[in-house]
C-alpha cells in the first residue's frame, strides 16, 4: 500500500492534463490546471513522509524525535503559493478575453494562427 | 484538431505516461528508508542554530530563504500583472459609472451585515496578525497570515466601509505597501550582506528559542511576507471585484 | 499506513476527479473548493500542519473568491457554455 | 563573492521601488529602469570576471557540510555567467528600445520588466534544482504579463493565454521530475544530486525524472512538439519584450537542461549518452527544419522572425545534444551571436512597423522604399543569420560543425544546419526585399495572416524624435553580432568555459568540497576551410531561396505539397487544449524513448 500515495499523484496529475485539453471554459481550465499542479503536493509530501514522524515543530515535542521531512513541506508552500498566483493571472486573462471577445471556450481562441 | 482526435491523442499519451509514471514511482524509495542527509542536517541547524521550533519556516525563510524571496517576487508580479491587465479595460469605462455602481451596492447591503462586517473584522485582523507573527514557533507564518488579512480587508471592503471613500485611493495605498512589502525581503537580504557575511544571512538578535521575538530575521521576513501576501491579494480580488462591479451598471 | 491515510488519499483522488469532471464552472469552483480542504486534511494526516493550513486558505478563500468573482464578470456567458 | 547576489537584487530592489512609486507616476523614471539594469550589466561582467572554479556564492553563509547542502547557492561557472551578462545586456537594450517604442508605458512595465531580467538572471546562475523551478516560475509569470501587456489586442490576448497554459503544464512536468528526483537521490543541489546518483544503477525513476525535467525546459526553450506555443506568443509581445524572448527566453530552457544534464545526470547516465544524443539530436533536427519550413510560410514579420527563432534553438539544441565540450562552446558562441541579430532585427521591424502601422509582407509591399539605408541592414542581419564570415553566428556554427564532424555518425549535421539557415536567411531576404525595395511579386493572398487592423496601439505614433535611438540601437546591435565574431581569444575562452560547464566532477568538487580540480579543456579551432564552405553554402542557398520566393515559386506548388502545408499550418491552430494535447504526447514520447532506449 505504501505506493498508493504516489498513485494517488499520478492519477492527478493525468486527470488534471485530460481535463485541460477536453476543457470547452476557460475557467473550468483554469481549475484543471490547479489539480494537475495538486499532484506535485500530494508526490512531495510522499516522498518526505516517514512512518512514526511527528511534523516538524518542536513547539511540544523534545529536539531529536524523528520527524517527517521538512524540507519537501518548505518547497510545497512555495509551490502552493505559486498556484494561488498563476491561477489569478489565469483569471485575469480569462476575464479580458471574454469582455473583449466574447468567447470562454479555448477552442474559439486562435486569431493568429498557421 | 477535431475534439475526437483530440480526446484520442491525449487518452494514448495519458495511458503512455501513466505507464512510465507508475513503473518510475515505484521504484522510488519506500517511506521506510533512512531521511535524506540534507533534510537532517536541515532540521538540527533550524533548531539548534537559527532557533526556531518551526523547522518549516526555518527553512522557507533562512535555508532556503531565496525560493521565498522569488515566490514573494511571482506574488508581487502576478498581483502587478492583474492590475495591468485588468486596469487597462477600467479605463474604458468612465470611473463614474464603477462608483456609481459601487454607491447603489453599498446602499443595498443592509445596515446589519455592514455592521457585522465591520465586527467580524477585527477579530480576523488579530487572528491573523496573531499567526503572522507565530511562524516560528508554531505552523502558520506570513502566507497564512496574510491570506486571512485579505479577506478581513476584502469583508470591510464588501461591507462598504471603505467604498465611502475615493474610489482610487485605498487601492493606490495597497499598490505601494505591497511593492514596500516585496522591497523589504530585498532589503534583508542585502543587510545580511552589509552586516554579516553574505547574502540573506540572520543579522539580528536569534533570541530564545521557543520566543516570540525568536529567530532573528525570520519574524521580519514574516511580517514582510505577511502584508506582501495581505496587499497582493486585495489587490488581486478589489481589481476583479472592480470588475465584477463595472458589469452591473 | 493507516486506515486514516488510505481513506484520505482516496477521497483526494476522487475530489480531484469531481473537479475535472464538473463541466459547469459555478459547480466546479465549489467542488474544487472541497478537493482543497479534502488535501489539507491529507497533508493534516502526513504531518504537514503547516502545507495544510496553507492549502486551506487557499483553497477556502483565495483561489474560489477569484473564481466566484471572474465568474460573476462573465456573467451568463459562462452558465450555457 | 558577495557580487552574484547582489547581480538579482539590484534589479529587484529597482522594480519594487519603481512599483512603489508607481501612483505618483513621476516622470523620467523610466531611466531608474535603465540604469538598474546597467548596474546588473555591471555586475554580471564582474561575476564573469572573477568566476572560476570558486565562483559559488551560499546563500545566507550555510555552507555543505560533510557533501551535503543545506542551503541555495549560485554556481554559474563561466557559460551561466557569461549568459547572464548576456541577458542583461539584451535587458538594456530591450530598456532603452522600451522607452521610445511604448508610449502609453507605466511603471509597471519597466518593474516587470526588471523582474523578469531578475528571474533569468537567477536562473542563470543558480545551482539548486528547486530554486531553478522557482526562477523559472517567475520568469514565465512576468512574460505572461508582458506578452499579454497590450490588452487592447485580441491576438495579445489569446498570445498570453496560450502561453500562460502551456508552460504551467509544461512547469507541472517539471516538478514532478522534480519530485523523483529528490525521492531517488535526497538532495537538491545539482552537485549533490549528480554525487547521489553516480554510483547508482539507471532505474527508471531516474531516467523519467530526466525526461519530465527535459519535457518542461524544452516548452521553454520551444523544441518540437513542444513549440506550439511559441510563435502566438512572441508575434503579439510588444517589441522589447521580443528582444528579450527571442534572445534570451528560450535560450535559457536549453541552458537549464544542459545545465542539469552535466552537473546532475551525466554520472548516471553518461555510459549510455550514445542513446541519449539520438533522442536529443532528432529533437534539433526536427525543431531546426519545422521552425525553418513554417518561418517560410509566414508573411506576418514578426511571426517569422518568431519561427526563425525556433529554427536556430533547434540548431542550438543540435550543437548541445551532441554532448561534448566541443559542441557546448559553439553552442555558446552561436546563442550570443544569434541573439544580437534577433535583437537588430526585431528593432528593424518595429522601426518600419511603427512607421507604417502594418507588419504583413503583403501590406508594407515596396512602402518602405524610403528607409532603403535600414532596408540594408535588415539584408546584412538575414545574412548573419545565414553565417555570413566573420560574424559570430558564423563562428558559432563552425565550432558546433567541427564538434559534429568529431563524433561519428554526426557528418551529415553541418550540411542540415546549413540547409535550416538558408531557408531563414532566405525567407528573411525575401520579405526585406519586397518591403524596403518592392522587388518581385506581391506576397499572395494569405487567409490565415492576421489582417492588418491588429496593429499594436501603443507602438503607434510615438514622438519623431524616437526614431534615431532606434536607429542607432539596430546599427549598434548589428555591429555587436558582427564583431563578436572577430573577438580575439572568444574560442579559447568558450573552451575553458565549456570543459568547465562539462566537468561534473569538478563542479561537485567546487561546490561541495569548495576544493579545485583540474579541467579537460577541448581544443578548438578556428573556421577552417570546410567552415567557410559551409558558410558559403548557406549564403548562396538563402539568396536561391529569397530569389524563388520572390519569383513566387511558393504559388505553383503541386497540390499534394499544398495540403501538407495547410496541414502543418493547421497545427498552429492558436487552441491551448491542442497544444497542451500535443504536449502530452511529446512528454510521453520522450518519457517512453529515454526510459527504453536507456535502461
Amino acid at each position: 500500500m505504501s505506493v498508493l500515495p504516489y498513485l494517488v499523484a499520478v492519477w492527478l496529475l493525468l486527470i488534471g492534463i485530460v481535463g485541460i485539453v477536453t476543457s470547452r471554459h476557460l475557467v473550468h481550465l483554469v481549475l484543471c490546471l490547479s489539480v494537475a499542479q495538486s499532484s506535485t503536493y500530494v508526490l512531495f509530501l510522499a516522498i518526505g513522509y516517514r512512518p512514526g514522524g511527528t511534523a516538524p515543530i518542536f513547539a511540544d515535542i523534545p529536539a531529536g524525535t524523528p520527524v517527517v521531512d521538512p524540507v519537501v513541506q518548505a518547497l510545497t508552500l512555495t509551490d502552493v503559493v505559486v498556484e494561488a498566483t498563476v491561477t489569478a493571472v489565469l483569471l485575469a486573462l480569462t476575464v479580458q478575453v471574454a469582455k473583449r471577445f466574447g468567447t470562454v471556450d479555448p477552442n474559439e481562441l486562435g486569431a493568429m494562427r498557421g | 484538431m477535431s475534439g475526437r482526435a483530440r480526446l484520442a491523442m491525449v487518452a494514448l499519451a495519458g495511458v503512455a505516461l501513466a505507464v512510465v509514471l507508475v513503473v518510475a514511482v515505484i521504484d522510488l524509495p519506500r517511506p521506510d528508508a533512512p531521511p535524506p542527509r540534507s533534510a537532517k542536517l536541515s532540521t538540527s541547524v533550524a533548531l539548534h542554530e537559527r532557533h526556531v521550533t518551526n523547522i518549516v519556516a526555518g527553512i522557507t525563510f533562512d535555508l532556503r530563504g531565496l525560493d521565498t524571496l522569488g515566490e514573494e517576487l511571482i506574488l508581487f508580479a502576478a498581483a502587478v500583472g492583474v492590475s495591468v491587465l485588468l486596469r487597462a479595460q477600467r479605463e474604458d469605462s468612465t470611473m463614474q459609472d464603477a462608483a456609481d455602481a459601487a454607491e447603489q451596492r453599498r446602499a443595498q447591503v443592509p445596515a446589519s451585515a455592514r455592521a457585522l462586517g465591520a465586527a467580524l473584522a477585527g477579530p480576523i485582523i488579530v487572528f491573523g496578525a496573531y499567526i503572522v507573527a507565530h511562524g516560528q514557533l508554531t505552523p502558520g507564518g506570513g502566507f497564512q497570515g496574510g491570506v486571512i488579512l485579505a479577506a478581513a480587508l476584502l469583508l470591510v471592503y464588501v461591507a462598504g466601509q471603505v467604498l465611502a471613500l475615493p474610489t482610487d485611493s485605498p487601492v493606490d495605498l495597497v499598490e505601494v505597501t505591497e511593492a514596500l512589502a516585496a522591497a523589504a525581503y530585498g532589503l534583508v537580504a542585502v543587510g545580511g550582506l552589509i552586516f554579516a557575511s553574505a547574502a540573506m544571512t540572520n543579522f539580528v538578535a536569534l533570541g530564545v528559542t521557543g520566543h516570540l521575538l525568536s529567530g532573528g530575521t525570520i519574524l521580519i521576513l514574516e511580517v514582510a511576507v505577511g502584508i506582501e501576501v495581505a496587499s497582493a491579494l486585495t489587490l488581486i480580488l478589489a481589481e476583479l471585484l472592480d470588475q465584477a462591479l463595472l458589469r452591473s451598471t | 499506513m493507516s486506515v486514516l491515510q488510505i481513506t484520505a488519499l482516496i477521497v483526494v483522488a476522487l475530489a480531484g476527479t469531481a473537479t475535472v469532471a464538473m463541466r459547469d464552472p459555478v459547480r466546479q469552483a465549489v467542488v474544487a473548493g472541497i478537493f482543497g480542504l479534502s488535501l489539507s486534511i491529507l497533508f493534516f494526516i502526513f504531518g504537514a500542519p503547516d502545507v495544510a493550513l496553507s492549502q486551506i486558505v487557499v483553497a477556502t478563500v483565495a483561489v474560489p473568491l477569484m473564481v466566484l468573482l471572474a465568474l460573476a464578470k462573465l456573467g451568463d456567458q459562462g452558465e450555457d457554455e | 563573492m558577495v557580487l552574484a547576489p547582489l547581480v538579482v537584487l539590484v534589479p529587484i530592489l529597482a522594480a519594487t521601488l519603481l512599483a512603489a512609486a508607481s501612483p505618483f507616476a513621476q516622470r523620467g523614471a523610466g531611466l531608474v529602469a535603465v540604469a538598474a539594469a546597467l548596474g546588473a550589466a555591471v555586475l554580471t561582467a564582474l561575476v564573469l570576471g572573477s568566476s572560476g572554479e570558486r565562483g559559488v556564492t551560499w546563500f545566507s553563509g550555510w555552507h555543505p557540510r560533510g557533501g551535503a547542502a543545506i542551503g541555495i547557492d549560485f554556481a554559474p561557472g563561466r557559460i551561466g555567467a557569461g549568459l547572464a551578462l548576456f541577458v542583461a545586456v539584451l535587458a538594456v537594450v530591450a530598456l532603452i528600445a522600451a522607452s521610445r517604442l511604448i508610449t502609453v508605458k507605466s511603471l509597471a512595465f519597466d518593474a516587470l520588466v526588471l523582474i523578469f531580467v531578475a528571474a533569468m538572471l537567477g536562473f542563470a546562475y543558480s545551482g539548486d534544482l528547486f530554486n531553478l523551478f522557482v526562477f523559472f516560475e517567475l520568469m514565465s509569470v512576468t512574460a505572461y504579463v508582458l506578452v499579454g501587456y497590450e490588452v487592447g489586442q485580441r491576438v495579445s490576448l489569446e498570445g498570453s493565454l496560450t502561453f500562460a497554459i502551456t508552460n504551467s503544464v509544461g512547469s507541472f512536468l517539471l516538478l514532478f521530475g522534480i519530485g523523483l528526483l529528490y525521492g531517488s537521490s535526497g538532495a537538491l543541489n545539482l552537485a549533490q544530486i549528480g554525487r547521489a546518483l553516480e554510483h547508482g544503477p539507471v532505474d527508471t525513476a531516474v531516467v523519467v525524472a530526466f525526461a519530465l525535467i527535459a519535457s518542461g525546459l524544452l516548452v521553454k526553450a520551444a523544441v518540437v512538439p513542444f513549440h506550439l506555443w511559441t510563435a502566438d506568443a512572441y508575434a503579439v509581445a510588444p517589441t522589447p519584450v521580443c528582444i528579450l524572448l527571442a534572445g534570451a527566453f528560450s535560450e535559457l530552457g536549453l541552458f537549464g537542461l544542459f545545465r542539469i544534464y552535466w552537473t546532475a545526470f551525466h554520472g548516471v547516465l553518461g555510459p549510455d549518452d550514445d542513446a541519449l544524443r539520438v533522442v536529443l539530436v532528432t529533437a534539433g533536427c526536427l525543431t531546426g527544419v519545422l521552425g525553418a519550413v513554417m518561418c517560410a510560410l509566414q508573411h506576418h514579420l514578426k511571426r517569422m522572425l518568431a519561427f526563425a527563432t525556433i529554427a536556430q534553438v533547434g540548431l542550438f539544441l543540435l550543437g548541445l545534444a551532441l554532448l561534448t565540450a566541443d559542441g557546448v562552446a559553439g553552442a555558446a558562441v552561436w546563442v550570443v551571436g544569434d541573439g544580437l541579430v534577433k535583437a537588430a532585427l526585431f528593432v528593424i521591424v518595429a522601426i518600419v512597423q511603427h512607421r507604417y502601422d502594418r507588419v504583413t509582407e503583403g501590406a508594407l509591399h515596396g512602402r518602405a522604399r524610403g528607409l532603403w539605408p535600414l532596408g540594408l541592414l535588415f539584408a546584412l542581419g538575414a545574412l548573419t543569420i545565414a553565417s555570413l564570415p566573420p560574424t559570430g553566428s558564423f563562428l558559432g556554427r563552425s565550432l558546433v560543425e567541427d564538434a559534429a564532424l568529431k563524433e561519428p555518425g554526426y557528418a551529415w549535421v553541418p550540411a542540415l544546419m546549413a540547409l535550416v539557415t538558408a531557408l531563414v536567411a532566405g525567407t528573411l531576404l525575401r520579405a526585406g526585399a519586397r518591403v524596403f525595395a518592392g522587388w518581385g511579386a506581391p506576397a499572395g493572398d494569405d487567409p490565415l495572416a492576421t489582417d492588418d487592423d491588429d496593429e499594436t496601439e501603443d507602438e503607434r505614433g510615438a514622438p519623431p524624435r524616437s526614431r534615431f535611438i532606434l536607429w542607432a540601437l539596430a546599427t549598434v546591435l548589428l555591429a555587436a553580432a558582427v564583431g563578436w565574431g572577430v573577438v580575439p581569444g572568444l574560442i579559447e575562452a568558450a573552451g575553458r568555459a565549456a570543459g568547465e560547464f562539462t566537468g561534473t566532477q569538478a563542479y561537485a568538487a567546487a561546490v561541495l568540497d569548495g576544493a579545485h580540480r583540474a579541467i579537460a579543456v577541448p581544443e578548438l579551432k578556428s573556421p577552417s576551410a570546410t567552415g567557410y564552405l559551409y558558410a558559403a553554402a548557406s549564403v548562396a542557398g538563402a539568396l536561391a531561396v529569397a530569389g524563388a520566393g520572390l519569383a513566387g515559386v511558393g504559388g505553383r506548388m503541386p497540390r499534394g505539397v499544398i495540403a501538407a502545408r495547410e496541414r502543418l499550418r493547421g497545427l498552429h491552430n492558436g487552441h491551448p487544449t491542442d497544444y497542451v494535447a500535443w504536449l502530452a504526447a511529446g512528454a510521453a514520447v520522450l518519457c517512453g524513448c529515454l526510459a527504453l532506449v536507456l535502461q
